[in-house]
């Protein structure tokens, strides 16, 4: 290889946004949509708009960039919609039955999301339970939780600083943008720039040969479900400001929704490889569908066909282009 | 190290073993496959645990349990079998495990990593950016990558387990002038590799292993190459000798320009019926690549295949075994093997059709089938039920053939029939060969072992980088010629 | 008070509840009607949510039935797949009351309710009538696999036929849920700029919409009129939000006029095979004396 | 004769009772949950609740022999509950609107359920799209079919010859319970009498290997979807006629306990080993469970608390036991 190779090759791989041919395609297809949207509905654009979809995507995308860990080091969670719920009602509680301040509650209830995350860490690390299976006794357990504690009550009402987080808006951009802005650079920086992120990769890539490097597999394990339960707790924030409501029955099958943005984002389900720029883009793509079809009033039975055809076909094209390379 | 010994299920890879190393030398293993090189390496490296015997490192006694141990007490080690992250760059494949742990946040020094690797990509002269993701990368490239792997640990000791077994002459010849530094720097070096010249050239001491035993230990000053090959072979080969088929009733298989991009190109041979031929060439060259083309597991570019002379189309193993191709594939355990599944089942489950009707499968012939197999290939199982990953190396590999003969192929192609078989098991494999050779059916043999080769073919073909450089017949069949080949050199035959 | 029930050899009384869910306000409260009225007159309960699922009930009753209870008290998770596990309870002599959604068949022996279709009615009258809103573009958000909604909005439509000066701009799936229908409300907002009116045929799908609203400011642009009462949408009435009104069903009323019919059906009283509970619209003006 | 003897092998041998440890401490379990309900509850043990528990076990069941066979070849399959909707609203359709006859419209509701299984194995098979993704499309997909096909609106009231299927009984037993002992008969013969069942645990062992033995893969891989479909349409069927209706929202998680079932009973999530047997265990103490908890009148939301903890501790049991061999 040249020099010049070389020097170009250093210079594009060292930025995380790592444009390789999959996320063009993503961008491609995102730009696509938006342009057919904009086209058969004049209201896409507007910037009104625009911020409904960055908020609409927000929460998912906050979930999307924890899975995006678990999805990596060949995991999988299927218990976020139930500790959403647990947090969510949580904070509700704290805040209005208990008089605690907003700092506190919102607090306590990233403790608890986080906590929720380390048992399914700790019951897929120690008793080596596949990730699958914890985290489905985990979701139907957290869901209980949720009923039990609340008696199945929506806890609603909150001080407007509170719902300033899901509703307000700063320089005119929406609070939960902020947030995961905020969010998705942490999300980066961790996976790619710190030990513990390259670790991930290591054990999604092959767990002996990481266990050989010497990584701390099960160290690893806890961070990434706590991680992952962090930043559910982190959305389940937003969710319950902006429905100025904690709601128990909050975030059935949010789950599949997440990992649909990660997998279209290019993160492979064996683990190993993925980005959180992908799943950005795949969390925009779902999000951009949605309000699309809102916007353009199709019919909700139809939108779930449109929906499930734009997985398989984004997905499908992904690995027919990786096949032939 | 001193006396050391360890037994997996079925087979004694090590027996009473001494062995020591010098600072600033280079001491190399020799021995034939399954000779337990590696299980000597992957001892001293903590992969292992021995099962006797002592292990003193400067001068104290010690216990690796496990490789991490090893490599922080100043052992680093080069494995035959490439365990990089395909996924990952190669800055971060270099420095996994390592990333300075005591750093603040744990926030990688992306900085030192690249520039680090960047200095030992340079050391074994691959001129990559460390950006790049090592599943781009030819085999070639990753071993070297392992290689600078090992040597930035600044270890006292480095292993080697085959590490030119996928590099060109060049970029050997390079490892080696970094070894030679190394060496300078007071590094104490195992060396373990089949190419004789390397060795030679290489090494200061030598230690040749038999069959899981210490033959000897020499410099290699002292010793020429044919004595060493004697120590290595040591016994005779004394196989049953193959009855000379008077007329091989014509030709069974050709092949004609088969070529298949950055494997190999232009390959054209002829099987005839009762007639052995051996595949000879460095790991490497090819040959695995030319038979799973041949029996439909890879894609061919271009090339034609004939079978009773008649062009035949195979796009998949199933189709070549309807057409009388058969592979036993060389890697025993990803991609021969059921590991959950019984004995039973692993022989039999490429001939249900023979005991079926109307696709449902007669049970009891079907397990008569599996116990006529398992007692014709004198597979050593308790029942044929047994869990067939119970079973030793040897064992599985016969039922294997089992299953392979079941399905009465036209033409069977071993690759690498007897990787990691003890010596036992290899002449019964040998004699079912000639067994099988005298019933007309034409056999392939791909095999890195010379002597195997040597003593089974009727006719040797020899490869090198993709390409056939040679074919023997008779008395020209003998190690010079083969090496000859081997490494590229094309002679008038 | 009454002690009429008593017949069993245990001297307790005990009925089978299955709601269609448990994970709904509307129905918490009627569960609370139920168990405080059981309490007085000392008849235990088993409740059961099939969350939504028809066959959780079916095996819910057959369960019931298992038990021996004197009676089964359901919320059909949908009109039509109730009627065969109605059938095979009766079968084993056990009397069942629907409560808030019948059977399509009509097999049960007592049917409580509110009147849906009565319910939309008054609704849109209110929203005529009453606010004297007569023209506008209005958003409906509907549920059409769930029949007492669909009822709903038929009744709301039926009304609306006279107004033609109100324009259905959308009419569209709200998701049931909170959350769902703040998000589709926000889509139908940014589609519709010149929405004047939502008509939501829910309580939770009501308080999406209004937190949408809210969102976009438009809370003086837009008047919402909700169906069914929750707390929350108590406090947004009181608090003269953008929800002028909603349709009130009474759950509790339903819970409780569900044990004492149960009980005067187990003592063989006559009674009749419909049993309706009042709705009524609440709007500011009757809110408190509504919830208190 | 040699049917006969096949018939004889049958009974003698491959009978999946095949009594391993991990089926004995499930049929422990099961034993051990049914002598505890049974002290708790008097109605527990009557011929008409064990009625019950079979009549509701079935639809779980069904469904989960077709999940064994995914399992087992290293898939999954979570489309399952929104094909049994659609197949159940076209059966209710073509009886109710379209006047078929019940054997007619049962037919054609068994084509097409296989043949929406078959559009799985398609996809995974020749578009190599992972069976997660693939499956949750079909998911997603298929629940949007069977709301647009019938505009959301439940189908009902049939013939009592069709509702007999789901309600009646055959000399005592329940229609439901016999149609299931036929599945699982059904379930054990092709998985362990033919080439197919054979060539399914070799997939799922190692799929090179399978390919190199000469095993048609994406043959396999499409007998075993459809056979999933296949299975999930009987369970339709029966559903249908159990409600005496067709609905398009039934089925909606009804693959997690599916799953479930099959990893209770002792199948591998990552393929190459499992048994009918073992699935009707599984599915059994679901049953027991359920209808226990039910009798028990444990509080709803607690159920699921209790649910998600049974899963955790059958499973952790086993793995743990796995790893002390
Ligand atoms: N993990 C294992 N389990 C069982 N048997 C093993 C295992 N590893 C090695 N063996 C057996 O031990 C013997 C020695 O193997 P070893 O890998 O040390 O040979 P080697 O001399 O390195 O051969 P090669 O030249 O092929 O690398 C062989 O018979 C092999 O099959
Ligand atoms: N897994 C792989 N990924 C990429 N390249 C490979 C891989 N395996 C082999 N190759 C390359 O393909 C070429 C031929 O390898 P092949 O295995 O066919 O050689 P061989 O002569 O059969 O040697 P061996 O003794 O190792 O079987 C070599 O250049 C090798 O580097
Ligand atoms: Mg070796
Ligand atoms: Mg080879």
């Amino acid at each position: 290889m040249s020099n010049l190779q070389n020097t170009l090759n250093v210079r594009s791989k060292s930025i995380p946004l790592n444009l390789d041919k999959e996320k063009i395609g993503l961008i491609v297809s995102l730009m696509a949509l938006s342009i057919l949207l904009s086209i058969l509905s004049p209201h896409f654009l507007e910037t009104y708009n625009l911020g409904n979809i960055g908020r609409q995507t927000s929460i998912n995308l906050i979930i999307a960039i924890g899975m995006t860990y678990v999805i990596i080091s060949g995991g999988i969670d299927l218990s976020v919609g139930s500790m959403l719920a647990v947090v969510s009602v949580v904070v509700a509680s704290l805040m209005k039955n208990h008089g605690l301040d907003i700092f506190t509650s919102i607090l306590v209830g990233v403790v608890i999301g986080s906590f929720l995350g380390l048992i399914n860490g700790l019951i897929i690390s120690n008793i080596k339970i596949p990730p699958f299976i914890a985290t489905l006794g985990m979701m139907t357990i957290a869901r209980g939780i949720a009923f039990v504690y609340t008696d199945a009550y929506p806890i609603s009402g909150f001080s407007s600083k509170f719902t300033f987080l899901g509703q307000g808006s700063i320089f005119g951009i929406p609070v939960p943008i902020i947030i995961t802005i905020i969010a998705v650079a942490i999300g980066i920086f961790v996976l790619n720039n710190t030990i513990i992120g390259n670790h991930i990769f290591g054990l999604g890539n092959n767990e002996e040969s990481a266990r050989l490097a010497g990584i701390n597999i099960k160290k690893t394990q806890l961070f990434i479900y706590t991680f992952c339960g962090f930043m559910t707790a982190i959305s389940a924030v937003i969710v319950t400001s902006r429905l100025d409501s904690g709601q128990p029955n909050i975030g059935v099958s949010y789950e599949l929704d997440a990992i649909a943005a990660v997998v279209l984002g290019g993160t492979s389900l064996s683990g190993g490889k993925g980005s959180i720029f992908g799943t950005v883009l795949g969390a925009l793509i779902i999000g951009v569908l949605n309000n699309g079809m809102n916007l353009l009033s199709v019919s909700p039975y139809f939108q779930l066909i449109v929906k499930g055809l734009v997985i398989l076909l984004a997905v499908g094209l992904n690995t027919i282009r990786e096949r032939k390379n | 190290m001193k006396a050391i010994s360890k037994t997996f299920p079925g087979v004694k890879a090590l027996q009473d073993v001494d062995f020591d190393l010098l600072p600033g030398e280079v001491h190399a293993l020799l021995g034939e496959n399954g000779a337990g090189k590696s299980t000597l390496v992957k001892i001293i490296s903590g992969v292992y645990q021995k099962d006797h015997g002592e292990f003193v490192y400067k001068g104290k006694s010690i216990h690796f349990s496990s490789p991490l141990e090893a490599r922080e007490a100043g052992i680093s080690t080069v494995y035959q079998e490439l365990s990089l992250m395909e996924h990952m760059d190669i800055g971060r494949n270099i420095f996994l495990g390592r990333e300075g742990q005591n750093r603040i946040l744990g926030i990688l020094d992306k900085k030192r990593i690249y520039k680090d690797s960047m200095q030992y990509l340079k050391k074994v002269k691959l001129n990559i950016s460390p950006y790049t993701l090592v599943k781009n990368l030819s085999i070639a490239e990753k071993q070297l990558v392992e290689i600078a792997k090992a040597i930035s640990f600044n270890a006292e000791v480095i292993i080697f387990d085959e590490p030119t077994s996928s590099l060109s002459e060049e970029e050997a010849n390079n490892l080696f002038i970094l070894i030679e530094e190394l060496k300078k720097s007071g590094i104490g070096i195992i060396y373990i590799s089949h190419k004789m010249s390397e060795i030679a050239k290489i090494s200061d001491r030598i230690t040749v292993f038999r069959d899981g035993k210490k033959i000897a230990t020499k410099y290699t000053k002292e010793i020429t190459i044919d004595e060493v090959l004697k120590m290595m072979v040591g016994r005779e080969i004394s196989l049953m000798e193959k009855k000379i088929i008077e007329n091989t009733n014509g030709e069974l298989l050709r092949v004609k320009n088969l070529s298949k991009k950055d494997s190999f190109q232009d390959i054209s041979f002829y099987l005839n019926k009762g007639e052995i031929l051996g595949f000879a060439g460095l790991v490497g060259a090819g040959r695995t690549e030319v038979m799973r083309a041949i029996y439909g597991a890879d894609k061919l570019d271009s090339g034609e295949i004939m079978i009773d002379n008649k062009l035949v189309h195979i796009k998949n193993p199933h189709q070549a075994i309807a057409k009388g191709i058969v592979l036993v594939p060389e890697d025993r355990k990803g991609q021969g093997l059921f590991l959950n599944l019984g004995v039973d089942k692993n022989i039999t489950i490429s001939s249900l059709k023979d005991v079926s009707r109307f696709k449902v499968v007669n049970n009891k012939k079907n397990q008569d089938i599996a116990k006529k197999t398992v007692e014709k290939m004198n597979v050593k199982t308790p029942t044929i039920h047994q869990q067939i990953s119970l079973l030793s190396g040897g064992n599985q590999q016969k039922c294997i053939l089992g299953r392979c003969i079941l399905l009465n192929p036209k033409v069977l192609i071993f690759d690498e029939p007897t990787r990691g078989i003890d010596v036992g098991a290899k002449s019964e494999i040998y004699k079912l060969m000639f067994e099988l050779a005298e019933q007309g059916i034409g056999i392939i043999v791909v095999s890195s072992e010379l002597p195997e080769i040597m003593a089974v073919s009727d006719r040797v073909v020899v490869m090198h980088e993709g390409k056939i450089t040679g074919e023997l017949k008779e008395d020209q069949i003998n190690q010079e010629n083969i090496i000859n080949y081997m490494v590229g050199v094309t002679h008038y035959v | 008070n009454s002690t009429a029930g008593k017949k069993k050899d245990d001297g307790k009384i005990t009925f089978g509840v299955t709601f269609q869910t448990l994970q709904h306000e509307f129905f918490v409260s009627m569960k609370k009607g139920l168990e405080e009225t059981a309490k007085e007159h000392n008849v235990e309960i088993l409740f059961s949510d099939a969350n939504f699922q028809f066959d959780k009930q079916q095996s819910a009753m057959e369960d019931f039935s298992s038990q021996k209870v004197d009676a089964i008290l359901t919320v059909p998770v949908n009109s039509e797949g109730i009627a065969s596990s109605i059938k095979s309870a009766k079968s084993k002599g056990i009397p069942v009351v629907t409560l808030d959604i019948g059977s399509n068949e009509e097999v049960e022996d007592l049917y409580i309710a509110s009147d849906n279709y009565l319910g939309g009615k008054l609704a849109a009258e209110y929203l005529t009538k009453t606010l004297g809103i007569t023209s506008g573009n209005i958003f409906i958000m509907t549920a059409p696999e769930d029949l007492s909604i669909r009822e709903r909005v038929d009744g709301f439509k039926e009304v609306l036929k006279d107004f033609p000066n109100i324009k259905i701009a959308t009419d569209q799936h709200g998701g049931v849920s909170r959350d769902k229908a703040l998000q589709i409300t926000e889509n139908v907002l940014q589609s519709n700029p010149k929405l004047d009116i939502i008509f939501s045929s829910n309580d939770e799908m009501t308080m999406g919409a209004l937190k949408a609203v809210q969102a976009a400011k438009k809370e003086k642009d837009i008047t919402i009129i909700g169906y069914d009462l929750s707390q929350d949408i108590a406090e947004e009435i009181k608090k003269g939000s953008a929800i002028k009104a909603v349709t009130a069903q009474d759950p509790y009323a339903i819970g409780k006029a569900a044990i004492e019919d149960a009980l005067k059906l187990i003592n063989k009283e006559k009674l009749p095979k419909k049993i309706g509970i009042d709705v009524k619209v609440v709007d500011a003006k009757n809110i408190d004396e509504v919830t208190n």
